[in-house]
């Protein structure tokens, strides 16, 4: 989230005092393979996801609530919680895995919930209500929920895998018009872009193909995922289909944020890559031009090695 | 514990070769000697190997020995007991001897057949054997139960399976109370336009039998109500009847519609007309309703919410509208009971993907029935939601809510039918392009396949894909403003998108939403998804497990119109039969409570599902009545005080057993105890 | 692409369709397959594989081992789940997809790399890093598969680095050693368990 | 010859479908171990605790309950019943110091003959393993060293329930 995603953290670090919340991170958390790593292996890729549940554990005073923002993320860490508890071998192999870290990870420690999840059920949407001093009346908004937050869902928390609306529901609560979007639940892409851009590309093309038929302003995405291809790739889909969209694609904790008072720049606004001004200027937002500039950083306290050379096969 | 000094019984004991099938495995003479030297103490007297034991000749040696040899107690060791139990104890009975005191033991089915090594096989034969005998010592003489049988039936659901039972009840001469809950009788079946193959108008057939039965001398008819209270047991039940309040005196009403035409309350009509279409706060249904007296109701009559209008009352000519009416009760005397209460459909808004209730020009099956009805909203005309539109493009999606383990994961029989129904009258109608989507085509019976290839002859196409969504997101301008059907064409192996102006789903046939509470009030048992459990699946599909309760129709399970009826009549031959004989005969499988022993703890009589055992608050004991109890033994099993014995399965019968199977030596048993 | 003879004395189709569920986490469930579509149909890139997801249940029923992990199935499945949630027999289909490509990666069977070398790019930096590195991999990925396209990508990333939303370098959590040490183990197990 | 441990069991069988799940293996002549010897109730309601101590006490290393599906009770719901007290049962077991592993309880409905044969399969496999149980050798025991009858060993009810033999 430091990293492509950073508007969303810099958006939800600026709402979680409205909400009510003290976020921590999880010290020293690694990647959840995303749906890579489980593609080489399988046992690492669970071994993987342990390491971050057991150090959540670890970590945890009291609390027990995960919180994933990312799609991925949080469908691995949970994926892997259920599995380890349906699975009693798959449980005592990824223990074993963990005990060569030092680890120890009993399944159900922790709860993993999605941030949009926690926000609607358990702040509560009167709660957001009662926040909101710069409603966005008049802003159209196309709710996209993706994959991998409504899907699976076993424990049902969104109301729906196919048609879910609490999305819906939180944006209208912001005072935004929420657009009845058909694809709201249909693929980003995904990793797409990497393998084949011209299927990802098609996959992006439809969504903003739909979101321009329904005439929204902006739309709006809960995983850095979504957000990045829809965002980052809008232009290249636009040239190789020869389309001209302009779809500003936003977190909803941004929209959250500008609905609560905050200022753009505070939220991340004006680093997208489809310029959000034009939308966000109909509900009499001013988008920061220039980006706030990154701090320059040097070699010296720079934690990072040096690239791995790629591995040639055959 | 077998040191007694005298035995009581003079046992014979007969092993069964059946052919080669127990001789090959079981060495059935060295079993016959075997028993007649170790058991002898238990009182075995006589034992025999035969060739075949269910023969003439067979049964004729037990019948001699009985008579020659004086045999209290009989022991055919042969095949399973559901086979020729019936068999050895009439043979019994033919020799004088109690049937019941006869026990047959299974070395076939449990032995011979399960087994190979023939010195293990013949070792657990022995000790079959030696379990049966001490069985059969404990085995008492028993009668079979006869109960009296009231001629009276109810019936209890006014759907075309119900009907069809109260008419053939009816014609016989003897009486029926036909209940329904819906103010008119026909069920699902008046919906329909046209009923397959055939293409009959449902009306013109179902009409006539509606008639029949609601003017029949010997049926009761009771629209508008339901049953509340069931008691009693098998030829004798009292069954209360609450008739809800109509508004109407059906005395003087004539059905002559003023005011129905008065009424100035239109109201959805989310039953009849499935949503579709509109009707009045006070109706009949639909125009051939029976009985033809309408309804008033008060959840929507403006003189039930604030007191004012009753212009039906104002304009009826006979004076037949009464608010005051009350709820009332009847109760009836029935020997027996058939429960054709159907099924619902399966509510296709639960299938998110296809867009119903989301998207307008998605329709359910019962929708479309009601849009080609010539007596329908449209009268007949198919067109869009907006009511005007013919489409041009229909698809037909087959298996909504069926086979997929989502929802239920049976088929539900009639859609692959339907739906080809369906394409046919879009294409009659319409002459638009029809598409059905199905996953695998289930066109069996009767002229059923014939039809299938009717309806390919008029050009539908046939997709074999199950559908994985209905979406208005078009994703090029040729799709604006269509539904796109989107499917794996399986046999072609590509997706494809479809657009279409309108989209049929065939939804699937549930149980109805209370069919648990139902199958609960008659004592009766139904699947996990709901549908009432027959007593046997092939044999016997329209009786259930408790004595006197028949079911008929979609009840039991999704079927067509020709198996409803079958059904129907089927139940109602089984209940003439009884009704004729005027008394049933019962296994003698029934728990008695020893009052002497009894303590009144009343943990029994939470226990029996068939609400069998009753307590006398005067005396503080409880009592088993034989009627009702099934015999399943769980009081048997749970009485503390050891006050209820089971006849045909006592305790100590079944202990017996015990030591008998374990009675001597264990010679599969090569390592032998030593003392702890 | 190699095609297999069949049926031969090297059919083996119990075989293939065993490994694969054995090789699954849970139930899998595929043996359950009727075969019906509903994943083909509800897939977002089912129109740019080889064969549908269906299709390739029925290859590995028929033993066809060398097709199906050759396919471009399951490395253009996007994990969207909507197959998992519609399938009317609750076959686990992702989690198969998982199974094929650790078997491809595994038998060295597939035949376009660009998509298994994705995966190994992601696994190595989060071998060595602990996290993923968006610059590093999109540049090392495209060098090996799209170097023309490389230019365009470029164009992305120096927008993604000036609005502050990518680094240049790397960054390694803390206590990668303990990673490493856990999924070490890890593959240690997974090559005893298979 | 062989000196494997052949257990003995006692299965007890519901009328309407465990026994007829058993017919059906005979009948499709599916294979499985001598070692059980069944006995037909009418519903698994109607297993009274005791029959297993009994079966126990005469000698039998195991036994096997076996009753319709949830929901499939041909009673409506007696073998939810006969749940409650297997699970009671087998607490009541270990307390007197049997593995209460040797008591099971098995669902067969009348179709599944292959099932109850495997499921017996596997059950004279698990009693195999834990090795004879030798109740009445341990009675007998306790009755050679003075104490009369051991009551630890003897259930109460089951002291009442004098059968004769």
């Amino acid at each position: 989230m430091q990293r492509s995603a950073r508007p969303y953290l810099d958006s939800l670090l600026a709402i979680q005092q409205d909400i009510g919340w003290e976020l921590e991170e999880i010290q020293d958390w690694n990647c959840c393979g995303a749906t890579e790593y489980i593609s080489v292996s399988r046992l690492p890729a669970y071994a993987l996801n342990g390491r971050n549940l057991a150090l959540a554990a670890q970590q945890a005073n009291g609390v027990n609530t995960v919180l994933a923002g990312c799609s991925a993320c949080y469908l691995n860490l949970a994926k892997t919680d259920r599995y380890m508890q349906k699975d009693g071998r798959l449980n005592a192999q990824v223990n074993e895995a963990l005990a060569a870290g030092g680890l120890h990870y009993d399944p159900g420690t922790v709860k993993i919930r999605h941030l949009l999840d926690v926000i609607v059920h358990k702040v509560g949407l009167e709660a957001v209500k009662r926040k909101v001093v710069r409603p966005l009346t008049g802003l159209r908004v196309a709710p996209y929920y993706g994959c991998m937050v409504v899907r699976p869902d076993p424990e049902n928390r969104f109301g729906s895998p196919e048609y879910p609306t609490i999305l819906d529901e939180l944006m209208k609560a912001l005072g935004a018009e929420v657009v009845d979007f058909p694809v709201k639940t249909h693929c980003c892409g995904g990793h797409m872009t990497q393998i084949s851009a011209p299927v990802a590309y098609e996959l992006i093309r439809r969504l903003l193909y739909a979101a321009d038929q329904y005439q929204a302003d902006i739309m709006v995405t809960l995983c850095p995922m979504c957000q990045l291809n829809l965002d980052a790739y809008q232009d290249d889909a636009n040239k190789h289909f020869r389309t001209n969209y302009t779809m500003p694609i936003v977190y909803f904790t941004q929209l959250m944020g500008l609905a609560f008072g905050h200022d753009p720049a505070e939220l991340g606004l004006g680093r997208e890559f489809v310029n959000t001004a034009p939308a966000l200027a109909k509900i009499g937002v001013e988008v920061p031009e220039e980006p706030a500039a990154a701090r320059p950083r040097t070699r010296r306290d720079d934690p990072s090695l040096p690239m791995p050379q790629p591995l040639l096969k055959k | 514990m077998n040191d007694q000094a005298e035995p009581k019984e003079r046992i014979g004991v007969y092993v069964c070769h059946c052919g080669s099938n127990i001789a090959a495995t079981v060495d059935v003479a060295d079993v016959a000697v075997w028993a007649k030297e170790r058991l002898g103490d238990e009182g075995v007297v006589i034992t025999h190997d035969y060739k075949f034991m269910c023969s003439s000749l067979g049964q004729e040696l037990i019948e001699r020995d009985i008579k020659e040899e004086g045999l209290t107690r009989v022991v055919v060791a042969a095949c399973s007991p559901h086979l020729h139990e019936k068999t050895f104890r009439t043979a019994c009975a033919r020799a004088g001897l109690n049937p019941y005191l006869c026990e047959l033991v299974s070395i076939r089915e449990q032995v011979s057949w399960v087994h190979s090594d023939r010195q293990a096989a013949t070792e657990k034969a022995k000790a079959v054997v030696a379990g049966g005998v001490e069985r059969v010592i404990h085995n008492e003489p028993l009668e079979p139960l006869h109960i009296p049988i009231h001629p009276a039936t109810l019936v209890v659901g006014g759907g075309i399976a119900g009907i069809q039972a109260a008419l053939e009840l009816a014609d016989s001469g003897h009486q029926v109370y036909l209940v329904e809950r819906e103010p008119s009788i026909g069920g699902h079946m008046a919906q329909f336009d046209k009923t397959f193959p055939t293409m009959d108008c449902a009306a013109c057939i179902l009409t006539p039998k509606m008639v029949d039965a609601g003017g029949h001398p010997h049926i009761d008819l009771f629209t508008w109500s339901e049953v509340v209270r069931v008691d009693g047991f098998v030829g004798n039940f009292t069954v209360t009847i609450r008739q809800k309040p109509r508004y109407i005196d059906t005395d003087l009403c004539t059905g002559c519609g003023i005011c129905w035409e008065k009424c100035p309350k239109r109201v959805i009509d989310d039953v009849y007309e499935a949503g579709l279409g509109y009707r009045k706060a006070v109706y009949t249904p639909f125009a051939q309703a029976v009985p033809k007296y309408p309804v008033i109701d008060p959840e929507n009559c403006t003189y039930f919410i604030n007191g004012k209008c009753r212009a039906c009352e104002k304009f009826c000519p006979t004076d037949a509208i009464k608010f005051d009416q009350e709820e009332e009760f009847i109760t009836v005397q029935v020997g027996n009971i058939i429960l054709a209460t159907g099924f619902d459909l399966f509510d296709a808004r639960r299938v998110p993907q296809y867009g119903y209730g989301r998207l307008a020009n998605v329709f359910t099956s019962l929708e479309f029935e009601r849009l080609c009805n010539a007596a329908g909203p449209t009268n007949g005309q198919i067109v869009m939601r907006d009511g005007v539109t013919k489409p041009e493009l229909v698809a037909v999606i087959h298996c909504v809510g069926s086979r997929d383990r989502n929802y239920n994961n049976y088929c539900s029989v009639i859609c692959c039918m339907s739906s080809l129904k369906f394409a046919h009258l879009v294409k009659e109608r319409t002459g638009a392009r029809v598409y059905n989507f199905y996953i695998d085509m289930r066109t069996a019976f009767k002229d059923y396949d014939e039809f299938y290839q009717r309806v390919l002859e008029e050009g539908t196409i046939f997709v074999r894909g199950r559908v994985a969504e209905v979406t208005d997101a078009a994703r090029l301008p040729s799709e604006d403003g269509k539904l796109i059907v989107q499917v794996e064409d399986t046999l072609a192996g590509r997706q494809r998108r479809i657009p279409v102006d309108m989209v049929i789903l065939s939804a699937g046939l549930e149980p109805r939403h209370d069919a648990k509470a139902v199958a609960h009030q008659f004592g009766i048992s139904c699947s996990a998804n709901g549908w009432f459990i027959e007593r046997h699946p092939k044999l016997d599909p329209v009786a259930t497990m408790t004595e006197g309760i028949f079911i008929a129709g979609t009840v039991q399970g999704p079927k067509d119109i020709p198996a409803s009826v079958s059904q129907g009549a089927a139940a109602a031959a089984r209940v003439l039969g009884r009704i004729n004989k005027g008394e049933i005969e019962l296994e003698p499988v029934r728990a008695t409570i020893d009052a002497r022993h009894c303590s009144g703890c009343r943990i029994c009589n939470g226990l029996c599902p068939f609400n069998a055992i009753i307590f006398h608050e005067d005396a503080m004991v409880s009592e088993i009545n034989h009627a009702l109890c099934q015999g399943c033994g769980t009081c048997v099993a749970a009485c503390p005080a050891g006050a209820i014995s089971g006849s045909s399965f006592s305790n100590e019968q079944i202990m017996s057993q015990i030591e008998g199977l374990l009675l001597f030596d264990r010679p599969v048993r090569s390592r032998h105890f030593s003392a702890v | 692409m190699s095609t297999q003879q069949f049926p031969t004395e090297t059919w083996t189709p119990a075989n293939f369709l065993e490994r694969v569920i054995a090789a699954t986490p849970g139930e899998s469930r595929l043996e359950m397959c009727i075969q019906c579509g509903t994943c083909g149909g509800s897939c977002p890139s089912g129109d740019d594989m080889d064969n549908t997801p269906r299709q390739i249940f029925a290859m590995i029923r028929a033993g066809m081992e060398e097709e199906v992990l050759a396919s471009n199935t399951p490395w253009y499945c996007v994990s969207c789940y909507y197959c998992a949630i519609r399938c009317p027999q609750e076959v686990h289909i992702p989690d198969i997809m998982y199974t094929l490509k650790n078997m491809a990666i595994a038998q060295d069977r597939y035949v376009d790399s660009v998509a298994p070398d994705w995966s190994q790019t992601f696994v190595d930096y989060v071998e060595n890093y602990g996290r993923s590195f968006e610059f590093g991999l999109a540049t090392r990925h495209f060098l090996r598969h799209r170097p023309t396209g490389l230019r365009d990508t470029a164009q992305m990333g120096l927008g993604l680095l000036t609005k502050g939303r990518m680094d240049l370098m790397p960054q390694r959590i803390e206590w990668l050693s303990q990673l490493q040490a856990i999924l070490n183990r890890a593959k240690e197990l997974e090559a005893e368990g298979a | 010859m062989n000196d494997q441990f052949e257990p003995v069991i006692i299965g007890f069988t519901c009328n309407w479908c465990s026994y007829r799940a058993a017919d059906l293996a005979g009948t499709a002549r599916i294979k499985y171990p001598p070692n059980i010897r069944l006995i037909r109730l009418m519903c698994s309601g109607r297993m009274d605790p005791t029959f297993v101590l009994k079966a126990l006490a005469e000698g039998a290393d195991g036994v096997m309950i076996t009753g319709c599906h949830p929901g499939e009770c041909h009673y409506l719901d007696q073998n939810y019943k006969a749940l409650r007290r297997v699970l009671l049962l087998r607490r009541t077991i270990g307390q007197m110091g049997i593995e209460p592993g040797r008591v099971k309880l098995v669902w067969a409905s009348a179709a599944e003959g292959v099932r109850l044969a495997q499921e017996i399969g596997h059950f004279v496999e698990e009693i195999r393993d834990m090795g004879p149980l030798n109740w009445p050798g341990r009675l007998a025991a306790a009755h050679v060293n003075g104490h009369g009858r051991d009551d630890r060993l003897m259930p109460a009810d089951m002291m009442l329930e004098e059968v004769p033999a």
